[in-house]
């Protein structure tokens, strides 16, 4: 296995699966000659050409809808967004036209389309383009919603999102484009949607992480063990379909659960997982859930502002201490 | 608003001037009385017969008569309560969706707004599948879970049925853009009503069109009124072919009220699109006789306004024409009547006895590919 | 007090606050000349002028950012959406905009602004016409979120947020217009954001529900009660911020909850009252909160299995026996 | 792309003909090479010279050395990583921020997008300030939370900064409302680039602006590309100021390398504004000589183009006709140019020495009404 890093990783899923089926087609803005504004799609019109790797006008409203027409009718188009920010312009062919065509139709027309770039924060571009909008993808039924948090995770769920014959919303982190991991070579390699992953075993207690999440909670779970907490850390991978059994068996063996994410915390994903758990497992829960959110405000510019406004390691560590009774 | 005689004028992309040259002429010609309009168009039709087979002829004529007595029907089901939620009948504009539909081929794609019984009807759609939708019904064209906004049929390549303002606009345009990444000569047809126009949609996607050169031809049903409000209050320029000069797209004016003309203008729009796949741009100017939808009370029209139209009954003109040159006897005319007639009776019925979707419908077609969560 | 219905309640309150301030005006799609798509606006073409009462072309997007740009220079728009369901069109002035323009400014631009309109289920309007968004305005910090339930708060709480400074989303059930209360006549009268209201005492067992669902869960009251289990129903009334205080005052004497919504159940409002529930009251639970949403899938057209995706009293009886352990 | 001599060319809304006949001239009319063209600037500048007086012509020049090198100082302060976050430069676009700005009252408004600084400043905010909020200090004039995306400040009308490609376009349009609600005279400047034109939040907006009659000049920024994509890979008709006409809105196609064009251009959408309430759509075509911003190598264009283009650098051909017309001295150029660069090391000094806003500071100004849930 190589040591690739994420955004090389969705290269190779972009390319693998483009080579294995030619319906698939990956359209966006810069996404083609500038070999994409984060070079996730880096060779791709070179190797795949102008037919299948398409520069697009900066109107994502029509480009998304435009994507999900072609869809309709066969294809199989991944819609890059430059930053998921610019998905909120898109939405209503996203939510209205994606997510319900299918249901609408009496299940005539099934829509395999994968929504995909970078999303949650970013390094101080402010309040438009660092937030994080999982919830509100996954919120809607029809839609399937997609974090990865390791390189390998990224290759095989890309290769998984545009397999799948519904439309997937897949959202990269900004931040964790340059994270290395070791990724199979295997062009077969695929990990499944809806399956949660655990990152950590352990024992005492469950930390339910996804996306940049995931690494602060495996530092959060090292500094712990040092003090004899042994957390078990789950990445969830897929939002939408919620692998809840996995996390759920997890809080039957510790008891304990801590949800960190760095999206707002009002109606969140963390609030669904919360309250998920009470319902499935309250007898076995120690303690509340405890929520580890980012800050309740738009994203500030100042670096220190920031730094605040994203949940680290000793908010995590805090967190686990609390559902531990070890304060 | 600027009033334009009915006879169709053609803007091709590449003649940056002729547009305005035209639409000075244009101005200039005073509309004329209704009669009159109704004479020009009879004549214009008559010219136009000549071109189209019988069978054909008879064939448009069948299915105009059919989506207005279908429609008709519709209302009385729908006010005793066997319809619900929004209806918005087409009656008046009939010449558009099926002069339109009858230039396409089979394997041709249509997509349109919530206003679209007489497209899917038109496109080959069964009434009895449009009625039971209407019923939700099972056996309605989208098992019952559309109604009267979501009608799709794969069978006939119609595309739907979608009911946000302009909604449909992207989609057709990516319909187009798949027939020309795939090689078909396919063309798909978009229709939307004038008040789609201000959309950002609309613009959004008329670019990528003629950027990419996509085989999509967009017709809007300018029928002056986006509910209870006429074009000149919502547009500050209502010249609607003109827009397409923004994006060098091709574009022509064409009278909604003479069904050949929709059908010729129609034609051209395709052969650009199948040879070259160039998208074009038509304006059709239409009017609906009855209200936005069935619990509109409309009042934002005067009774005179809406008789003039009526004079214009794209219908009546068309059978008049279709008399005076000889193609239907009265006999024929009757027995297509009884024979629409019963068509419809029996959609009535059909949706009347379907059965109600199964309660477990609730919860199938969320997901082509569902995933028991964890389970692999 | 007068006996009238939801739509005559807001068409007071829009006219008692478009009286008192001429700043404030009105705009959207026929709210003027039509009086209204569900005659909300009714008469106030007539008594306040067309520079006041603004009928604007189908462009959800535009107005709605126009809006928030008149905000900016002191002007206090209300800004009417047909449905809600055509907001997701204009989600990225309300979020980008509207949300953020306080904060991003460092405190220089507030943003008084109504959008207002009917929002959740409709009559048989199908998937793209019939949609609860609450969740994702909620989301957002920055927004404010109201939902009245009767034509009193209908009345106070939208002239409270016609008064206040910031960017206000006020969502009216369309099934809930012609609803009749009695409403106090004083043009003083208001309801202030942010205080739940109890809509009745009980001690059994406490029912959160908001908008359409709070007279279903009274019915399921009066159905409990008859059972021997009295419920106490809570209607937040303005969803954030959420005055999650009441809630959890009532929890600690009743120690069991079921929380009623007519939306969708992943990462709704309920979600979020419930693992709030959990983080503050986890003591005082003898059962763990209970969910009551509309069906995870967009809503079908046919009549009856629109029934089945709208929470009715049967399930909602059904929940609370089940968080009393009464079957 | 079509290509126009750089002289004005105005386009009257009522004269419907006019911009087609213009528009086959200009294409007829060879651009001339990059010498020619740069004669061709200086000698209209030399003519419009002449109608504004001395004090104007010192302050216009001063302001665009001022932002060029402010902005130069900015690319300088972001690479050793003193500013974060997108920093996307003016310089080469000067003469459309200041030439316009230079023709509006203190009490007009101001929007535009992420690439603000030039506008900022031109509009009378201090370059502290503005190097202060790129630093991400409390002394910025957005308080440190905005950035260089979006920099705002009440008290001189600069309302930001907006940094989802068109967002501003609606928000402008409603800061015109106000102003004609209201009744004052106030006119809103609105500037965009030209891939902005293709959303379809721009087309929304004209429309509103013509039907409602607001008093918004939208300020087309044609520097040829959106990030790497240049005009003619994303726009099906590159000819900006012609998208007008689908709204009747008055439009003019400006050579944006002259500030002084760029003035009068501004001046006469002024008058149209502040006497009938309308708006007018101005294309100036300039040309950005960095990157989109500091992170983009921009390989998407070559040297030679790059070159052609600073050949008409506005502030070279600015400082070119105020030399040769006599205006400003050698000595005059020296010392506004240590001036300048006393203000812009000024800036610097202020930006490093402020504080980091306070950690309260992160959650303050979320709401002006803050309510403590439940507390009344
Ligand atoms: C985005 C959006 N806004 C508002 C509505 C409500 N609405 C439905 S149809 C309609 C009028 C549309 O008029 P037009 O496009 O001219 O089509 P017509 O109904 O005349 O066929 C309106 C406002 C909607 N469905 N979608
Ligand atoms: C809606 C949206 N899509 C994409 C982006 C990313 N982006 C920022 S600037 C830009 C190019 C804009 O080009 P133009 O409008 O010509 O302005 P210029 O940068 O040339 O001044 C892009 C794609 C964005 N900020 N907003
Ligand atoms: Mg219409
Ligand atoms: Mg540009």
């Amino acid at each position: 296995m190589a040591v690739v890093t994420m955004r090389e990783a969705l290269n190779q899923a972009l390319r693998e699966e483009m080579l294995r089926d030619e319906n698939v087609f990956l359209m966006g803005e810069e996404v083609a000659a500038y070999q994409g504004a984060y070079k996730v799609t880096k060779g791709l019109l070179e190797e795949l050409g102008g037919k299948r790797v398409i520069d697009t006008p900066i109107t994502e409203l029509a480009f998304a809808g435009l994507g999900v027409g072609a869809a309709m009718v066969g294809l199989r188009p991944i819609v890059e967004f430059m930053t998921f920010n610019f998905s909120i312009l898109a939405t209503d062919q996203i939510i209205n036209s994606a997510a319900k065509m299918l249901y609408m139709s009496g299940g005539q027309f099934k829509i395999p389309i994968v929504f995909r770039g970078p999303g949650g924060s970013a390094f101080q571009v402010s309040s438009q383009h660092s937030q994080a909008l999982e919830s509100w993808f996954a919120y809607f039924p029809g839609l399937k919603v997609v974090m990865p948090s390791t390189p390998a995770d990224a290759k095989g769920l890309l290769k998984s999102a545009i397999r799948d014959d519904d439309p997937v919303i897949f959202i990269e982190q900004e931040r964790m484009y340059g994270n290395k991991g070791e990724v199979p070579d295997d062009a077969d390699f695929i990990v499944p949607l809806g399956v949660a992953d655990i990152k950590r075993e352990g024992t005492d207690a469950t930390i339910v992480a996804r996306s940049l999440m995931v690494p602060v909670a495996l530092k959060a779970a090292e500094v712990l063990e040092k003090e004899g907490v042994s957390c078990e850390v789950i990445d969830p991978r897929t939002i939408r379909p919620l692998d809840i059994g996995t996390i759920v068996d997890s809080v039957k063996k510790t008891n304990r659960v801590v949800v960190a994410e760095e999206s707002h915390p009002f109606c969140g994903v963390a609030a669904e997982i919360s309250s998920e758990i009470m319902e499935r497992a309250f007898d076995y829960l120690d303690a509340p859930v405890k929520r580890v959110s980012g800050a309740d405000v738009p994203m500030p510019y100042a670096k220190n502002l920031e730094d605040l406004a994203i949940p680290n390691v000793d908010q995590i560590v805090a967190a686990v201490r609390q559902v531990a009774y070890l304060d | 608003m600027r009033k334009r005689t009915p006879e169709p004028a053609r803007v091709g992309a590449e003649d940056t001037s002729a547009t305005g040259v035209m639409d000075q002429e244009m101005a200039e010609t005073a509309a004329g009385s209704p009669s009159q309009q109704t004479r020009d168009v009879k004549s214009a039709q008559k010219n136009r017969l000549a071109d189209v087979d019988r069978e054909t002829l008879i064939s448009i004529y069948r299915q105009m008569l059919l989506v207005r007595r279908f429609e008709e029907k519709s209302a009385e089901a729908y006010s005793s309560g066997k319809i619900g939620g929004f209806c918005h009948l087409y009656i008046g504009q009939e010449a558009v969706a099926i002069g339109a539909i009858s230039a396409i081929r089979k394997d041709d794609y249509v997509l349109t707004s919530y206003r679209e019984h007489a497209h899917a009807i038109a496109k080959g759609m069964s009434p009895e599948s449009v009625m039971a939708e209407l019923y939700g019904k099972s056996t309605g064209c989208s098992r019952g879970k559309g109604g009267s906004m979501h009608m799709f049929d794969k069978d006939v390549n119609f595309l739907g049925g979608h009911a946000i303002v302009g909604g449909q606009i992207p989609l057709a345009t990516g319909v187009a853009f798949a027939s020309k990444y795939k090689g078909t000569d396919q063309v798909t047809l978009c229709f939307f009503g004038e008040a789609a126009v201000n959309q950002g949609a609309f613009h959004e996607s008329l670019n990528m069109a003629q950027l990419w050169k996509l085989p999509c031809i967009y017709i809007c049903e300018n029928n002056q009124y986006g509910m209870g409000t006429s074009l000149e209050r919502a547009m500050s320029s209502q010249d609607i072919s003109q827009k397409a000069r923004a994006y060098d797209i091709a574009a022509e004016f064409v009278d909604g009220m003479d069904v050949l003309a929709v059908r010729e203008a129609t034609q051209r729009a395709i052969e650009r699109a199948r040879k070259d796949y160039l998208p074009t741009l038509l304006e059709v100017r239409t009017y609906r006789f009855m209200g936005h939808s069935m619990s509109d009370p409309g009042n934002y029209r005067t009774r005179a306004e809406i008789e003039r139209h009526q004079e214009r009954d794209p219908i009546k003109l068309f059978s008049a024409s279709l008399k005076e040159e000889g193609v239907l006897t009265d006999s024929e005319f009757q027995s297509i009547e009884a024979e629409v007639k019963e068509q419809v009776e029996q959609a009535v019925r059909f949706a009347e006895e379907s059965p109600l979707p199964a309660p477990e419908e609730l919860f199938t077609d969320v997901y082509a590919n569902p995933i028991e969560p964890g389970k692999h």
